[in-house]
């Protein structure tokens, strides 16, 4: 009986799978459309004061220059660096890639440290021009003027804590695992009336 | 009475519509307000007031009404204390009067005894404490408008945030100027324009068919506006329909906008709220919210058909309807000259009283005089006749008086009196600016000698002021005020270099000017000279009030109640100062106004709510096992923000017998639990250890890799506010749990001392609650579960020891497997990223089937974990427990270098004395009776000395445990102490119970190391 | 001596122009007073009071920055009641309620004290087991409390959610049967009235700015009215505590925070009792004008403007929703703010200080209207003695120094 | 409701995103064993609770998560500066 039972492949569920329909999509609608995209890795990159340190760290290791403040930065295969904070970097990383990286993680200069969050938080993607009118029902961030291409921020989403990113022409929103049920209700409900 | 054919503006005369007003039938058109509406079927009588039940009719046309209040609708569009000037008809609307005015009504039945009810009189009266509780319950059925709503909205309502680099407050001349002006002049500032009204113009739209120029001013410049708002990224927002309310700290203005059909809808899926809550942030505000304009005092001033001059100039001209054949109108300014002439050129008959001298008249007077207006100047009236509605005036001469008496009294009445007769008396003492959402945030105002009346003060940060509120009320003047502003605004903001600033006519100035605002001290002293419509506040109220020493305006508000209703005092507090300056002998400067305060008009609570009601009211936190406890039935308690299963009840089980069922599995085979929401921090830096050394009371510098370690955390007072086990992961890496509820504020603390204390420590910490899933395999045959589910650790009990983890691989997903134990049975953690949370925990089920592996909830782990005596912080401990307390000294590190948290409060005496509460076991004598949580022990005297924290029957044992805090219980082991039990619940009142020690099951923590 | 209220004086003054004394005769400073009392709040003005009335102590002046009852005790939701959870509360809460209740007639005015029940809901099992713990320790010091199920809440107030399908089910509560409101207006005028009638002076438009202070004994005050002498001085100033406290060289463990508030425009009576809840964060009552009063949280900042943010306003309506979801189209009519002096453990302090002849009465926080007889009474005893009333003895703020908290956090709970 | 200019992200942001914590500039004590009874309460309860502009510290929960001061006046609420730890201490705080 054990045998068998470890033969079957691990199931992933993503963050926002008990909460999309059929075909995955979260809202759709016209001018509006909200799906998760799933899979990636994120690893929360913390740095020492020395910036030496961290260029060189996040080069080694990710191959990405270090964002200032409130941008992100892009890097092979898509891979993504977010700006948190003067010492914490989100590092967004395609599936597969994440194993290579782990190899190189022993070898972190003193100062820096790595802890992976990939199971942490889900990622929504908004499209359509009703975006910023939607997202602007919960969140007193300023969308629509101060979320330029590019542009990365951590702020708030009715009472759950979220992080957007403006990217081409899309939206993306982070959120904790744990909050996804609250906030893909409040983003449910006021899509109804945009 | 509608007026035949009247071009007014606002009216759609194709569209009729039908309602009811207090169960009869009426119709209106498209346009017109609930007021106007029936001012068109020629209804008087609108409601009645708070004190004397005195029936009353309109005195305004908008917010500003102080008497036409009324219910809307029923059932869950129930709305009471509607002012039937704000709400547009719409057809099938069915209102009714608040307190209706054809009814019999005891307050106004007690005519008689109202001399005898002065203001105050409640303080006088009823004055034993028993009489009071026998008649306040009839007296406070007399008070109150509406009856209040029974039954559940059926609406929503949104909240919006806005962000603007201007906010314009009001859509009159002046602010659509404001609006064209920064529009014009600057390329990249974003605009909100917002209107309480439905359209935008103001008070503009009563000056069209007098003066032409206007409505194409008008129509020109809202064209302009509207081209800008339907541009491609157009920067300008127009809200019509919506209320700037409140205006708080740093240019936050919140604004409330009624849907058009003022319900919501819902159709094919889209759906509107019945109101949008903007919360509005702006760089720059221009205020252009106008003026309010107030009555003239005299005696019986609250007959049905005493109205503001304006606001029958606003019935005529926006809806083309008039409450009266004969009108007089009377004031101390001109505009009630322009509502002569309005009323003129629609031939109603109307006469005007000026109460000003005659001589140095300005052109619209004249304009009046040479229209063929009958006009009195120098005349005031005394009173108004007639028995509910206004049948005639008298009214006398005024004379300069050498010597007055008052500071105001420079002017008395002669002695003799001529009627009047009149249906409809239309009255202006002066305009008052709209100051309120100025002065909500910090603004001032001053008194302004010329206009008589309050103006907002002059410079404030990122606010300008311009047109009626400015005290600047010629319309053409409004607009070289407006650009004048909108100039400075754009200066303020870089966008222009220099402001332009344009002269203001001379008319503008008389446009403003009042003179004898103030009332004669003869009219002053007659009864029934109202202030305050709605509670009936008279210039003897306020007379008296100062005579008893409430000689503050603060002071005469709360004991007359003045401005206390649901116009908030717009048109009436303004008489009240000039009343109470004059009594107190005083300029009105110097008494002030009463403070500005949201709401400038009423707010639902549901808007203010917004969609944060129900399931949204807080988050609701998931594990992403949740799905899984839903289907297995369980019920849930909810922990901080986090849905927990509390206990999985099968076949109609009820608690008790789950948790017994539950409770048995774990000890005997083999139980499960959903443990992800412990708080999960990630501790990593070179420095790891002495932080969390600093944090703990106890000692980390030691502890190995692939080893856990419980930790009791204190606040600097001493007392714990946390617990949980740490795992070594390397020397430079742990993994802090903290308890569920608490994982957010011990976080943020642990970073406060980081940040602000010791930024010398390499640490970072990083919260991973959501990261990991954590399933907790507990019972004797744990191990051999897992040895099934993971084939890559060594689970022999002595080389994966009590208190170690092993990295390893489980059911092919990556895991760290923690050996810890809440119940003192073998027991492992198994911690997965998040996304096969569910995977690993279906597996668990599946391959547990041969020892019938059980879910459990929380109630059963606390059964669990208190027959072991571990505490719930938070439960066992109130945050005033130090680990003396709770019997853990030996958490307590004694020779660690730093001072670590809390640790210099235990030396303090109070922490020191052998009666402090202390935490110890509790077994009844009877074993089978389990006490309530909450009970106290108490000594032979009867008084309290403790109390039960935690009470549960123990399966494991056969009997019922408990934990209690006892004072000095520590030494009391084996004594019987008495709980006494005050809710007679099962009979019971005092249990007598043994003090034990507070670990009840398996004492040596033989089990731990489960079955071989 | 002022005439009595009483049905003949109504009836005579109505026959007359209503001729009354003056309820709060205006005074002027004199240059020398046994007693000051900074601050003519209710329990300064009740401090005088009884300093009068129990004390013999007549030479007393109330010194009020701006018009009496202007601070904390004209904005707050006036909740009164004695179940608090630890004994030295308790009993001073309980002092206090039993002076409530002979109030409106000991001063001759009446305070509209109505006895109408306070609810404290329980909406987890941790709240029920607190509810639990604490209504049994208020029966065994003899203050009235039983627990209530959520069926019996349901009788008593039928327009309340019971529903188990919400965010915060109602599980239970606390129910104290003397507890209730009064007019908050009306206590502060009534103390001064029946103040002013023995002897008292009270000082309006009068600001201390300074406190003088000659080899460590108070000698008087400096005010925008002029130099005071006095032989004791009590500071009873709410929000304003630590600033008068800096004039003498003190600190105190105390900050002030905004506390909110709003009420509703007037409906006919619907809600008859008192209903509180510390997890949803809102309190509500109906006055006798038929507005619903209705208390918010409390801002976690620092201030001295009687304002607060917006977002606690808001979530209080939220939170008002969530118990009675029928007063969605209710209209908020105004709202305001107050100062509250919060203590590390949500207990006052009634205290001598290093300053000889200086005395503070503070801490009070979000709940101190409740107190306000009792404080006044047992702060009166305490200076007229140069020593602590026995009820006042736990309440030094030496416990900050020696640990002996006496924390109340629990019971006190959301401002009330 | 406040905006507050935080010195990490560069950007003023809502209140809500932040949280209040506490009076600047009360150090933890070197030594607390060396203190006096009085001493200690002094800083565990103590505080100046000043009227007027008022150093306080405040924390971007919501965004960066760093502590941060905040000169403000409790009397009008307006912020008068911000700045970083480091940057400012008691001594040159004004
Ligand atoms: C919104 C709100 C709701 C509340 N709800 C409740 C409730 O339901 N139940 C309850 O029991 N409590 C409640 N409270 C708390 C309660 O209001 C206070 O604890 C109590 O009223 C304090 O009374 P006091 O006389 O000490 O203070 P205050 O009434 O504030 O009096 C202090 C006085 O000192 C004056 N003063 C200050 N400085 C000076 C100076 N330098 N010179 C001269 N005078 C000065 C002030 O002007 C003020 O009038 C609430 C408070 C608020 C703000
Ligand atoms: N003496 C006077 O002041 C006087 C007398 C009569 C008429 N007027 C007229 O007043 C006009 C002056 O123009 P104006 O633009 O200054 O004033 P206005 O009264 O025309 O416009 C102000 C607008 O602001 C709105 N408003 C007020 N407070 C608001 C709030 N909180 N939220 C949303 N909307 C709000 C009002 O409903 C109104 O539509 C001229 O047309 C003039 O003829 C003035
Ligand atoms: C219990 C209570 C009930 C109140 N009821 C009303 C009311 O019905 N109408 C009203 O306008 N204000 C009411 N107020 C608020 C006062 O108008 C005022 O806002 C409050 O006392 C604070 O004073 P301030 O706004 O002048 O600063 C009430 C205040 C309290 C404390
Ligand atoms: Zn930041």
């Amino acid at each position: 009986m054990s045998k068998s039972k470890n033969e079957i492949e691990p199931i992933f569920r993503s963050t926002f799978d008990p909460v999309t329909d059929g075909d995955g999509f979260l809202i759709n609608q016209k001018n509006l459309i909200s799906q998760e995209v799933s899979g990636n890795s994120l690893l929360v990159l913390r740095t020492s004061k020395s910036s030496t340190n961290n260029t060189k760290a996040a080069k080694d290791i990710f191959n990405l220059k270090l964002p200032g403040a409130l941008e992100m930065t892009n890097g092979d295969n898509d891979s993504k660096c977010f700006w948190i904070s003067p010492d914490e970097f989100w590092v967004l990383l395609k599936p597969n890639h994440k194993m290579e990286i782990e190899g190189k993680l022993a070898s972190l200069p003193t100062g820096v440290s790595i802890s992976d969050n990939s199971g942490a938080y889900g990622i929504l993607e908004f499209t359509g021009d009703q975006t910023n009118n939607l997202l602007a029902r919960w969140m007193s961030y300023d969308i629509e003027d101060s979320l330029k291409d590019g542009k990365a921020v951590s702020t708030t989403f009715g009472q759950a804590p979220v992080f957007v990113y403006r990217h081409k022409q899309s939206l993306f929103m982070m959120v904790r695992h744990s909050f996804s049920h609250y906030v893909a209700g409040l983003l449910k409900d006021s899509a109804k009336r945009l | 009475m509608r007026i035949a054919n009247h071009k007014s503006s606002l009216i759609d005369y194709s569209k009729p519509l039908s309602f009811i007003f207090n169960n009869k039938s009426y119709k209106g058109y498209q346009g017109d307000s609930l007021a106007s509406a029936l001012i068109a079927n020629n209804v008087l009588y609108f409601a009645r007031s708070f004190k004397y039940g005195r029936k009353r009719g309109l005195m305004g046309a908008g917010v500003e009404e102080p008497n036409a209040l009324v219910s809307l609708e029923i059932g869950g569009r129930y709305t009471p204390n509607m002012k039937a000037t704000e709400v547009m008809l719409y057809d099938g609307l069915s209102a009714v009067s608040s307190s209706n005015p054809n009814s019999f009504d005891f307050r106004a039945m007690i005519k008689p005894v109202h001399r005898f009810m002065p203001a105050g009189f409640y303080y006088k009266t009823f004055i034993k404490q028993k009489v009071w509780s026998l008649v306040e319950d009839s007296l406070r059925s007399l008070s109150g408008f509406s009856k209040a709503p029974s039954e559940v909205d059926e609406d929503v309502y949104d909240h919006v945030f806005q962000h603007t680099e201007i906010l314009i407050v009001g859509g009159g001349v002046a602010g659509i100027t404001a609006a064209l002006e920064v529009l014009n002049h600057s390329k990249s500032a974003r605009v909100i324009l917002v209107d309480e009204r439905e359209n935008l113009g103001g008070e503009l739209i009563n000056e069209f068919s007098t003066d032409e120029s206007s409505f194409a001013w008008h129509k020109d410049n809202v064209k302009k506006l509207l081209k800008f708002k339907n541009e491609e990224n157009s920067r300008l927002k127009i809200l019509t329909s919506a209320t700037a309310y409140a205006w708080y700290d740093h240019n936050y203005i919140e604004v409330l906008q009624t849907n058009a059909t003022g319900q919501s809808t819902l159709s094919e899926g889209v759906q509107s709220a019945r109101k949008a809550l903007h919360k509005i942030r702006a760089g720059e505000v221009i205020l252009a919210t106008g003026a309010h304009e107030r009555p003239m005092l005299f005696e019986t001033n609250d007959l049905a058909n005493i109205m503001l001059s304006q606001s029958v100039r606003r019935y005529l001209e926006e809806f083309g309807v008039i409450s009266g054949k004969k009108v007089i109108l009377y004031g101390n300014n001109d505009s009630i000259y322009s509502t002569a002439i309005d009323l003129n050129n629609n031939s109603i008959n109307c006469k005007v009283i000026d109460a000003r001298a005659p001589g140095g008249e300005s052109e619209i007077v004249l304009k009046a005089k040479d229209s063929g207006i009958d006009v009195l100047q120098g005349y005031a009236v005394k009173k108004a006749k007639g028995t509910s509605s206004i049948t005639g005036i008298e009214i006398s001469k005024v004379e300069l008086q050498s010597k007055p008496p008052h500071w105001q009294s420079k002017w008395r009445l002669n002695k003799d009196t001529q009627t009047l007769e009149c249906d409809l008396l239309a009255t202006s003492g002066g305009f008052n600016p709209v100051v309120h959402l100025d002065c909500h945030c910090g603004g001032k105002t001053y008194f302004d000698e010329y206009s008589q009346s309050f103006l907002p003060q002059k410079e404030r940060k990122n606010r300008k002021v311009c047109g009626a509120v400015n005290s600047v009320g010629f319309w053409k003047d409004a607009i070289v005020d407006a650009k004048n502003k909108a100039q400075q605004t754009l200066e303020s903001m870089g966008e222009v270099k220099k402001a332009s600033i344009q002269p203001l006519s001379k008319e503008c100035l008389n446009y403003y000017k009042v003179d004898r605002f103030f009332t004669p001290i003869e009219i002053l002293n007659k009864p029934k000279v109202f202030i305050d419509m709605q509670n009936d506040v008279t210039t003897l109220d306020v007379a008296l009030a100062i005579r008893e020493g409430y000689q503050s305006i603060e002071h005469i508000k709360r004991y007359t109640a003045m401005g206390f209703g649901t116009d908030q005092g717009k048109t009436g507090n303004i008489n009240g100062i000039a009343v109470a300056a004059e009594f107190l002998d005083v300029p009105m400067s110097e008494v002030g106004t009463t403070t500005f305060r949201p709401a400038y008009t009423g707010v639902d609570f549901g808007a203010m709510a917004g969609r944060e009601v129900g399931d949204f009211f807080d988050p609701q936190r998931y594990t992403t096992i949740h799905d899984s406890h839903v289907e297995s039935g369980a019920e849930f308690e909810v922990v901080g923000q986090w849905y927990r299963p509390w206990f999985y009840p099968k076949h109609g089980e009820d608690m008790h017998q789950a948790v017994n069922r539950e409770c048995r599995a774990v000890r005997k085979s083999l139980g499960m639990m959903d443990a992800s929401t412990l708080g999960k921090i990630d501790v990593q830096g070179k420095d790891a250890r002495e932080f969390l050394s600093r944090v703990y009371t106890n000692a980390w510098m030691k502890l190995a890799p692939g080893s856990c370690r419980y930790g009791l955390m204190c606040n600097e007072k001493g007392m714990i506010i946390d617990d949980g086990v740490s795992t070594c992961i390397n020397d430079n890496h742990f993994i802090m749990t903290t308890t569920t509820g608490g994982a957010a504020s011990v976080y943020s603390t642990l970073e406060m001392w980081l940040q602000t204390e010791w930024s010398d420590l390499d640490v970072h910490l990083n919260s991973v609650t959501d990261q990991f899933s954590t399933v907790a395999v507990v019972g004797p045959n744990a191990r051999k579960l897992m040895e099934i589910l993971c084939q890559d650790v060594d689970f022999n009990k002595d080389s994966f020891k009590f208190m170690q983890w092993r990295p390893g691989t489980v059911c092919g997903v990556n895991a760290r497997i923690m050996r810890i134990s809440f119940s003192g049975e073998l027991a492992y953690e198994i911690n997965v990223e998040a996304n096969y949370g569910r995977f690993i925990w279906d597996q668990v089920a599946i391959a547990g089937r041969p020892w019938n592996i059980t879910p459990y909830g929380t109630e059963s782990m606390h059964v669990l974990r208190a027959e072991k005596g571990f505490i719930i912080v938070g439960q066992d401990t109130d945050g005033s427990m130090t680990p003396m307390d709770v019997n853990m000294n030996w958490i307590l590190a004694k020779d660690k270098p730093f001072s670590y948290i809390g640790r210099r409060s235990f030396s303090i005496s109070a922490l020191n004395t052998n009666d402090r509460l202390q935490l110890v076991g509790l077994l009844t004598k009877d074993d089978q009776v389990v006490m309530p949580e909450g009970a106290h022990i108490i000594s032979n005297k009867g008084v309290s000395i403790g109390y039960v924290t935690s009470s549960y029957y123990s399966p494991a044992l056969g009997r019922s445990i408990a934990l209690a805090q006892l004072k000095g219980g520590l030494s009391k082991m084996t004594e019987t102490v008495l709980v006494k039990i005050v809710q007679e619940k099962q009979g019971l009142k005092e249990i007598p119970c043994e003090v034990s020690s507070s670990v009840f099951y398996d004492i040596n923590g033989e089990k731990v190391d489960g079955n071989e | 001596m002022q005439k009595k209220y009483s049905w003949y004086s109504l009836l005579k003054a109505g026959l007359s122009n209503q001729e009354w004394d003056k309820a709060i005769p205006l005074s002027k400073p004199k240059s020398k007073y046994d007693v000051i009392i900074i601050g003519g709040g209710g329990h300064g003005l009740a401090t005088a009071y009884y300093l009068a009335k129990e004390c013999g102590i007549t030479n007393v002046a109330v010194v009020e920055k701006g018009y009496i009852g202007g601070g904390n005790t004209g904005r707050n939701t006036t909740i009164i009641r004695s179940n608090y959870l630890r004994d030295e509360a308790s009993s001073l809460y309980e002092h206090s309620m039993r002076l409530w209740e002979g109030l409106s007639e000991d001063l001759n005015f009446n305070v509209m004290f109505s006895q109408r029940g306070v609810y404290n809901l329980g909406h987890t099992l941790q709240d029920m087991r607190d509810i639990e713990r604490r209504v049994n320790a208020n029966v065994l010091n003899g203050v009235d409390a039983v627990v209530v199920d959520h069926k019996e809440i349901k009788e008593q107030i039928p327009i309340i959610n019971t529903s188990k399908n919400v965010r915060y089910p109602i599980m239970g509560a606390s129910f104290q049967a003397r507890a209730g409101v009064a007019r908050h207006d009306g206590v502060a005028w009534g103390f001064a009235r029946a103040a002013s009638n023995l002897g008292v002076d009270i000082i309006q438009n009068c600001e201390v700015i300074d406190i003088e202070i000659e080899e460590g004994r108070v000698k008087g005050v400096k005010t925008t009215q002029g130099d005071i002498l006095a032989d004791q001085i009590g500071c009873v100033s709410a929000g304003h505590s630590s600033v008068i406290a800096k004039m003498a060289g003190l600190r105190l463990p105390v900050e002030s925070h905004p506390l909110q508030a709003f009420v509703s425009e007037a409906m006919k009576p619907i809600l008859h009792t008192v209903v509180m809840s510390n997890a949803v964060h809102g309190y509500v009552s109906q006055s006798d004008k038929g507005d619903l009063v209705i208390g918010a949280g409390i801002d976690g900042y620092n201030s001295y403007a009687q304002r607060g943010s917006a977002k606690i306003v808001e979530h209080c309506a939220a939170a008002i929703l969530e118990l009675f979801p029928i007063f969605s189209r209710v209209r908020m009519n105004r709202q305001w703010g107050g100062i509250v002096d919060v203590c590390p453990d949500a207990c006052p302090v009634i205290s001598p200080t290093k300053v000889e002849g200086l005395y503070f009465n503070c801490g009070w926080g979000t709940g101190g209207f409740k107190a306000t007889p009792g404080s006044g009474n047992v702060f009166a005893h305490t200076i007229a003695q140069d020593k602590q009333h026995e009820l006042a003895v736990p309440f030094h703020v030496d416990r900050f120094t020696t640990g002996a908290l006496i924390d109340e956090h629990g019971a006190a709970g959301v401002a009330h | 409701m406040f905006l507050i200019d935080c010195p990490y992200c560069k950007e003023s942001r809502d209140q809500n995103e932040f949280s209040p914590a506490g009076e600047a500039f009360i150090a933890r004590p070197q030594n607390p064993e060396a203190l006096s009874d009085e001493e200690w309460a002094d800083y565990v309860f103590y505080r100046t609770n000043h009227k007027g502009d008022h150093w306080e510290q405040w924390v971007h929960t919501a965004g960066c998560r760093k502590y941060f001061l905040v000169k403000r006046s409790t009397i009008s609420h307006e912020i008068i500066q911000v700045s970083t730890f480091g940057e400012i201490d008691s001594e040159n705080a004004s």
